[in-house]
């Protein structure tokens, strides 16, 4: 007595399959609210961006939450969109059931396989940060006065870890003995500012005066310790480097570096041409230095750190430089200990 | 302080206090209705009344627990209205509660303190001296630094009175004072009180026991049903024989009845009461304790040291003893409700060392407990329920496993009319019954289904005349059949020798000796818990 | 102890013998009413905040409620809710305050989620899905053992107990997941995920799993031992009053652990009736926290199942079409815990004023009458 | 790779500690107040959530963090209002309440940040501290143990003055028997509800504060749901505090340590499982409890309403 196979078939004159279909409505849901300044807004502003590009309509549910996300699914796909974008790596198992059941093409965030593209319904994205981290890294190792830096992780995140590793090698590639601390808020630290700051508060006191700080709410509290805690001898002060958003336009203290930019816009762009093409489903989107991931220029950055930057880029890009890649907490660890 | 004692203004005989038309109703009872009670200085006015008649709600209304529905109160001939405990503490009213009203994990004095500081800083200076002039005055001895629920009951009855007199009461109201004493302890009480009034104290004084009110009381007056039956006066108290006077009162707390009851009241000879007279041909031995030991549990006072007793068919053995010297974990340790640390229970023979609580009772051990809102019953729940509550799962009122409420209900009915219960319904929650229906439920659980023994603790403290003859008729009548035996736990001297065949002492959870029931045994009990008191 | 010291305000349900039959209409329009209320000042609070609450309201039923997808989605979540309702009712029965609910609930979700995909590699997929209802169960009702125990024999308050077990659970279980019951497949650190097709099936013509059921029948025994068995009996006469349970010779310490387990155990099924009929797996972190509605909602509908069962479906359809109404509403989800909370307010509320007008018709108001007051108040939770 | 064990390093690790424990400590205390009169305070966590935001605003708007503590302790009694009218007044059950409470308070905070802060998630300046003269010399524990906003100091001191309140002044002999034997207290004349009133309004003076310095000090920022569970770790600490500020004191800075203490390892490059770090001193208090067969004396009318004349 399992579930029927045809209980999970596409609904009849679904507009799964080869046809393809004009784009008319997207939808966007993220587990978060989207004016965190990351990737709830990120992924939002992308989806907006996109839509507006052919003139198709775009729905928000932000904050949906993890719980009840099935029901939140369900009645999305009752707004019939032609493209839905599941926002969270913890969507990835409900929403194919939902595309399966409704026909509605659905990208997945972080299913890691390439066996979750299913033709016509689900498409998975995976973010190759690590690049942008690696750019990060470069920039901290030449700001840095007290040669030691520091990385805050909220939790233990995929995303998180793979740019952690990047930011190491790119680090390591100016300064090879630099001094990096790393540490994790809680298991779920996402929205713990205190955690934040306090965690913070000891990086800084154990001689970083540069925060790479990947964390949601959390990572206004890291923002907070690193405006607000002495820097440590050797250091007139403390920088911050942000990750996904922007929040430049927070920083009343100058102390916001930079950020790894994650911009979705041309992913989005490229998913619905595919849905129009009905060629949706097929491969699995990466989101990384050529499409969206970018280091955010501030005035705080010299230009010839940038020049570096720069060419590190393009050096990333034609393959010249190898980005370490670490997907877990463990990696990173064992990484940071090698001290290669 | 001093104010205490040289209050209430005018002649020796002023009227202090004046209740005119109090109606208190509670739902489906008229707990008082239009009663008039006049008080005079000096003076102990008793107040009697069946279970339920209304006695406590009365004095709750001056007290300032309850505000009287109607009706007004006058003291000193002034109108006053007391909407809550501190209106009635500030014109001088001081009550003893029925039920304790100490914190037993508090010191005396902290007991004492409660709501009396002036100012922020607890002053434990003033109140040591505060405590020490009612001592000397009262003439009895209290250690302020013990925890209240570490003393003996006598001596929280004196804690409770000090602090009823602690802001210098014109007017202290005792509900049921000697409930839980021993002889001693009431001539204590009586010596206070004649102190008090000597210092102009008007002093209303409820009780069930008859002789009491006749001893302390100067004038009495009698509640039924809510109602002002009617007050003897001095002169009339003076006059009368205390016959004269026990038919007086029976008669208004229950017309028409004083004949039938005339025969149980405890002022008649002690020899006609069944016990003293009756042959001593006991049956063979029930329940037999050898060397029983008890621990007492944490702040809790009277351990059991090594006992041993035999109480055979169709007797009535008795425990006599001040409250606290043991008597309760006694008991509990033979039903089972605490472990032995040490030695055996038999029961017709076989050891009960191993048997549940459960199993005792179904082997015929019964108990009837004095904490009967407490444990006896589940005031929340109807009186059938709590009629069976000891026989959970056991057919016929359980069929594996599954209820079968027409059975239970049958058997509540069948025992509210045997014992007379006066319950509106077998559905009725327990707790809201009158103490003496409570204890007549409780009675009836223990003694229906083939009891063998039964454990009677205090069973009729608190209950009025006819209850009291009542219980005491059932537990003469359950061993009268010459099958089964009684175990009673009293601290009423009377009871035990109107009741038992033989008395044991108990004192500090020592046995001191048993006693054959007969002429002369009331003064070798005596002597027995003199001993207990001042060995070693 | 707590559990000994609220019995003023302990339900005791059907204090009377049990056939004396209940008209639970009259019980049930009595206590939708502060539902009622409770909507209305959330209505309220829109209209300050700029919002249209028939709309609002009226989008949450349309997408909870009237629409068949929607119903669905409610009727799937009532599942693990009345499954943990009627663990909840077990333990209240007794006296137990067991506000730990939501560490049983993940503990034992996690582990199931965990030993699913694996067991499917040893097994086959009709024989593993009633063998993890059971482990969900043992687990929760494991996770109880501790302060049951503790509770038995030490006399040691089961809130601070059951709490601090909760955080314990829930801290384990992330750990599990990150742990041993990590998934290789995905990155994100969850467990292993029981394939679509295998999980719990759906009655036929819908997409509802047959969690429901389950529930319903656990439901309907509860009731039955409430109010017709000897252990029914037993744990209500534990929970007016340890003391005159002693007395009666019930043994209360295995009483107090086996409600306890039982209870656990109900939360347990929850759990595992959750992810196996919706999820197939659990990620780190997740955590519904339904127990402290719940624990509010069971106490109020006074332990009778008859009342549960629809104040728990309508938490259901807010739950479920509370999302969409806030999303066209245009305000944060987090709106509808203001609105459970101002329903619960309003629940207490009525039942008050209830009680007080009661008492009103008999005898005014005065010092006395409060007595009864809460007398009744117990009387019916 | 040279050691970053460096005095201010130690010295960061242990003003962490403070960091963290404070807001728990006095949430502790509060609800200490409370469970000695009768009244089991759950809904402890929506009280600071309500104060952390109050805090945090009222900080913003003024720029004196000391207006934005008394705002703190004002909304935190705000909310102790509604335990005292549906508990202490009406006698309706405090769990329940509780609840009522924590789930309306999350919601409410969460909303109004979103309407307010939602597009620009101020911060505010650091609490500066105060070295007290002497101490904050000694090396490590001076500088972070004695030079710390005053408010830290402040809350130790409460400590004693709650300590002293319970055990040394008649208003804490009326509330610990309002806690035990209220029939007592009534008889004495003392108006129970008037001191389980006092007793919830403390508790939610206290707590509210607790959440401002969350807010304040310790985040300098508010989001929504920021307490995070420190509510409920704080009801744990005041049972097993059995009355007594100082175990409650004791109790608090454990946590604060064990938090810090899991950072500083990580920081060393040693591989600690923040989950595990978060979980022991739960174990070891169960274990603790366990081993030594201890009851929690609670107070005998906890969490039970009181109604004069009720039999
Ligand atoms: N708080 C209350 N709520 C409801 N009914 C009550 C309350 N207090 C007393 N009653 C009822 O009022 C009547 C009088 O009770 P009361 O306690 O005054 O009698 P009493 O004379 O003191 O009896 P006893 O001699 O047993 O103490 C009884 O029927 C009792 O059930
Ligand atoms: N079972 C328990 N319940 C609550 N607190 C406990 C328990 N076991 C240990 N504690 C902790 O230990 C402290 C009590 O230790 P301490 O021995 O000083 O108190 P105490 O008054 O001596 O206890 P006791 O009266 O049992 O001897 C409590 O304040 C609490 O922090
Ligand atoms: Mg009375
Ligand atoms: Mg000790």
């Amino acid at each position: 007595t399992a579930r029927s196979p045809e209980a999970g078939s596409p609904s009849p004159g679904s507009s799964a399959g080869a046809g393809g279909v004009k784009v008319s409505k997207i939808a966007v849901i993220t587990p978060e609210k989207a004016n965190d300044f990351g990737w709830n807004q990120q992924g939002v502003e992308g989806a907006a961006a996109a839509a507006a590009s052919v003139g198709a309509a775009c729905i928000v549910q932000d904050g949906a939450g993890y719980g009840d996300i099935t029901p939140i699914l369900n009645q999305l796909a009752g707004d019939n969109p032609q493209l839905m974008l599941a926002w969270a790596s913890g969507y990835n198992t409900v929403a194919p059931q939902v595309a399966q059941q409704t026909g509605i093409a659905t990208v997945v965030i972080g299913a890691g396989s390439d066996a979750a593209n299913t033709p016509g319904l689900v498409n998975d994205l995976e973010t190759d940060a690590q690049g942008g981290a690696y750019l990060a890294g470069i920039l901290a190792a030449r700001t840095t006065m007290t040669g030691t830096v520091a990385i805050v992780v909220s939790a233990e995140d995929e995303n998180w870890t793979k740019m952690s590793g990047g930011f190491i090698g790119g680090a390591r590639s100016v300064t090879p003995g630099i001094r990096i601390l790393y540490v994790q808020i809680g298991q779920a630290g996402y929205a713990d500012a205190a955690g934040g700051k306090r965690v913070t508060a000891s990086a800084i006191a154990g001689g970083a005066d540069v925060i790479f700080g990947m964390g949601d709410g959390s990572s206004f509290g890291m923002m907070q310790a690193v405006e607000t805690e002495p820097p440590p001898a050797g250091a007139d002060k403390v920088w911050f480097i942000d990750v996904i958003g922007d929040k430049s336009s927070l920083d009343k203290k100058g102390i916001y570096l930079s950020s790894v930019v994650w911009d979705f816009t041309a992913i989005d762009e490229k998913a619905i041409s595919e849905v129009e093409a009905g060629t949706f489903g097929r491969a699995t989107y990466r989101l990384d230095l050529d499409n969206g991931i970018k280091l955010l220029r501030s005035r705080f950055i010299p230009a010839e750190v940038w020049d570096e930057i720069e060419t590190a880029r393009q050096g990333i890009l034609d393959g010249s430089i190898e980005v370490p890649l670490t997907t877990t907490g463990k990696e990173v660890k064992a990484y940071l200990g090698s001290g290669k | 302080m001093g104010s205490a004692f040289s209050s209430g203004s005018g002649s020796p005989d002023a009227v202090v206090l004046e209740l005119r038309g109090i109606t208190k109703v509670f739902p489906g009872v008229r707990a008082n209705d239009h009663v008039d009670l006049l008080v005079r200085r000096g003076e102990v006015h008793c107040l009697l009344g069946e279970n339920g008649a209304g006695k406590s709600t009365l004095m709750n209304v001056l007290a300032g627990i309850y505000m009287p529905d109607e009706g007004s109160i006058r003291i000193d001939g002034r109108e006053v209205s007391i909407s809550c405990p501190r209106d009635a503490i500030d014109l001088g009213v001081g009550m003893v509660h029925q039920h304790s009203s100490l914190i037993p994990d508090f010191t005396v004095l902290e007991n004492l303190m409660l709501g009396r500081g002036e100012g922020w800083r607890l002053s434990t200076g003033r109140a040591q001296d505060g405590l020490k002039r009612l001592t000397t005055t009262l003439g009895v001895a209290v250690d302020p630094g013990a925890e209240t629920g570490q003393l003996s009951l006598g001596q929280q009855q004196q804690v409770e009175i000090i602090k009823a007199l602690w802001q210098g009461s014109r007017i202290l109201i005792l509900d049921e004072p000697t409930s839980m004493l021993t002889p001693k302890g009431i001539e204590d009480l009586e010596r206070v009180l004649r102190q008090l009034k000597q210092q102009g104290l008007a002093v209303i004084f409820i009780t069930h026991k008859l002789r009491e009110a006749f001893a302390i009381g100067d004038r009495v007056s009698v509640l039924r049903q809510g109602r002002l039956q009617g007050t003897i006066d001095r002169e009339t108290m003076k006059a009368a024989s205390a016959t004269e006077m026990q038919r007086l009162v029976v008669e208004l707390m229950f017309p028409g009845e004083a004949e039938t009851l005339a025969h149980v009241a405890e002022l008649s000879d002690l020899s006609e009461l069944g016990g003293g007279g009756r042959a001593a041909t006991a049956g063979e031995p029930l329940l037999e304790l050898h060397e029983v030991v008890v621990a007492g549990q944490r702040g809790e006072i009277g351990i059991v040291e090594a006992i041993s007793l035999t109480i055979h068919a169709g007797e009535v053995l008795g425990v006599a003893g001040v409250d606290g010297n043991g008597q309760r974990p006694l008991a509990e340790a033979i039903v089972g409700q605490r472990p032995l640390a040490g030695g055996d229970v038999r029961l017709a023979g076989t050891s009960l060392r191993r048997l549940g609580i459960g199993a005792r009772q179904r082997r015929g051990l019964r108990y009837v407990t004095d904490d009967r809102l407490g444990e006896g019953i589940v005031g929340s729940m109807s009186v059938a329920l709590n009629l069976v509550s000891k026989r959970i799962g056991t057919a016929p009122f359980w069929v594996h496993g599954r209820t079968r409420p027409e059975v239970i209900a049958a058997h509540a009915e069948e025992l509210v009319r045997e014992y007379s219960v006066a319950t509106p319904s077998i559905h009725t929650p327990a707790g809201s019954l009158s103490g003496g229906n409570i204890q007549k439920v409780i009675v009836a659980r223990e003694l229906s289904l083939d009891p063998k023994v039964v454990v009677f603790n205090k069973p009729t403290y608190g209950l009025d005349v006819k209850t009291t003859a009542a219980v005491r008729a059932r537990i003469r009548g359950l061993v009268d059949g010459g099958a089964a035996g009684a175990l009673l736990i009293s601290t009423d001297l009377e009871e035990l020798l109107a009741l038992s065949d033989r008395v044991a002492v108990l004192s500090r959870g020592r046995l001191m000796g048993i006693v054959r029931n007969g002429p002369g045994a009331e003064q070798e009990i005596g002597a027995l818990m003199i001993g207990g008191e001042h060995g070693e | 102890m707590v559990n000994e010291a609220s019995r003023g305000s302990a339900p005791v349900v059907g204090s009377s013998i049990p056939s004396a039959g209940r008209h639970w209409g009259r019980t049930f329009w009595q206590r939708a009413a502060p539902v009622v209320y409770g909507l209305i000042a959330g209505g309220v609070l829109l209209l300050v905040m700029g919002k249209n609450p028939i709309a609002f309201y009226w989008t949450t039923l349309e997408s909870g409620l009237l629409t068949w997808s929607g119903l669905m989605q409610t009727i799937i979540r009532l599942a693990p809710l009345l499954l943990m309702s009627a663990g909840f009712i077990v333990a209240f029965q007794a006296g137990l305050w067991n506000i730990g609910g939501d560490g049983q609930f993940l503990l034992a979700a996690a582990v199931v989620a965990g030993l699913g995909a694996p067991a499917l590699g040893v097994m086959p997929f009709w024989l593993v899905l009633p063998l993890l209802c059971v482990v969900g169960f043992l687990v929760g009702g494991a996770w109880t053992v501790v302060p049951s125990l503790m509770k038995a024999y030490y006399g040691m308050n089961e809130i601070i107990t059951t709490l601090m077990m909760a955080f314990i659970g829930i801290n384990l279980a992330n750990i599990l997941i990150k742990g041993p019951f990590l998934s290789h497949v995905t990155l994100v650190p969850q467990t292993d995920v029981i394939p679509w097709v295998y999980l719990l099936p759906f009655i036929p013509g819908t997409h509802i799993h047959v969690g429901i059921v389950i529930a319903l029948v656990a439901l309907v025994l509860v009731h039955f031992m409430q109010t017709r068995t000897s252990y029914g009996l037993r744990l209500r006469i534990l929970g007016a009053s340890p003391r005159a349970a002693l007395h009666a010779g019930i043994s209360v310490k295995r009483d107090i652990v086996t409600a306890f387990a039982l209870s656990g155990g109900l939360i347990g099924l929850a759990a595992a009736v959750e992810v196996l009929g919706v999820w197939g797996y659990v990620r780190a972190d997740w955590n519904p926290a339904f127990g402290m509605t719940l624990f509010a909602i069971v106490f109020l509908a006074g332990l009778d199942v008859l009342v549960v069962i629809p104040f728990v479906f309508f938490f259901a359809v807010i739950q479920i079409g509370g999302h969409e109404a806030a999303r066209q509403a245009g305000l944060p989800n987090d709106f509808l815990l203001l609105l459970i909370g101002l329903i619960l307010f309003f629940m207490v509320l009525t039942e008050w004023a209830r009680t007080r007008g009661w008492l009103a018709r008999l005898r005014g108001r005065h010092a006395g009458s409060m007595a009864a007051a809460a007398e009744e108040a117990a009387g019916d939770g | 790779m040279d050691s970053i064990f460096t005095a201010d390093f130690f010295a960061a690790v242990l003003s962490g500690a403070i960091l963290a424990g404070m807001p728990l400590l006095l949430a502790a205390l509060g609800e200490t107040i409370s469970e000695q009169a009768g009244l089991l305070d759950i809904g402890l966590e929506g009280t600071m959530l309500l104060g952390a935001y109050a805090g945090f605003v009222v900080t913003n708007w003024t720029g004196s963090y000391w207006v934005g503590f008394l705002a703190a302790i004002a909304a935190g009694i705000a909310v102790s209002l509604l335990m005292v009218v549906f508990c202490v007044r009406m006698g309706r059950d405090q769990i329940v309440v509780g609840i009522a409470i924590l789930l309306s308070m999350e919601g409410l905070t969460s909303l109004l940040h979103a309407a307010q802060f939602g597009q620009s998630y101020p911060r505010l300046d650091a609490v500066p501290a105060v070295p007290i003269p002497g101490l904050s010399e000694i090396p490590v524990v001076g500088p972070s143990l004695f030079t710390q906003p005053l408010i830290v100091y402040i809350g130790v001191a409460l400590v004693f003055v709650v300590a002293g309140l319970l055990s040394r002044t008649n208003l804490g002999l009326d509330i610990r028997a309002a806690g035990r034997t209220p029939v007592a207290l009534d008889n004495a004349g003392v108006d129970v509800m008037k001191i389980r009133t006092v007793a919830a309004l403390c508790t939610g003076a206290l707590a509210g504060l607790g959440g401002g310095y969350l807010a304040i000090v310790t985040a300098g920022i508010f989001v929504p749901f920021m307490t995070g569970g420190l509510g409920f770790i704080a009801i744990v600490i005041a049972m097993l505090g059995r009355g007594r500020p100082v175990w409650v004191l004791i109790g608090s800075l454990l946590f604060g340590v064990a938090l810090s203490v899991a950072t500083a390892l990580q920081l060393a490059g040693i591989n600690v499982p923040t989950d595990v770090v978060q979980m022991l001193p739960f174990v070891t208090v169960i274990v603790a409890l366990a081993l030594f067969a201890r009851q929690s004396y609670l107070p005998a009318a906890l969490a039970q309403p009181f109604v004069r004349g009720r039999r």
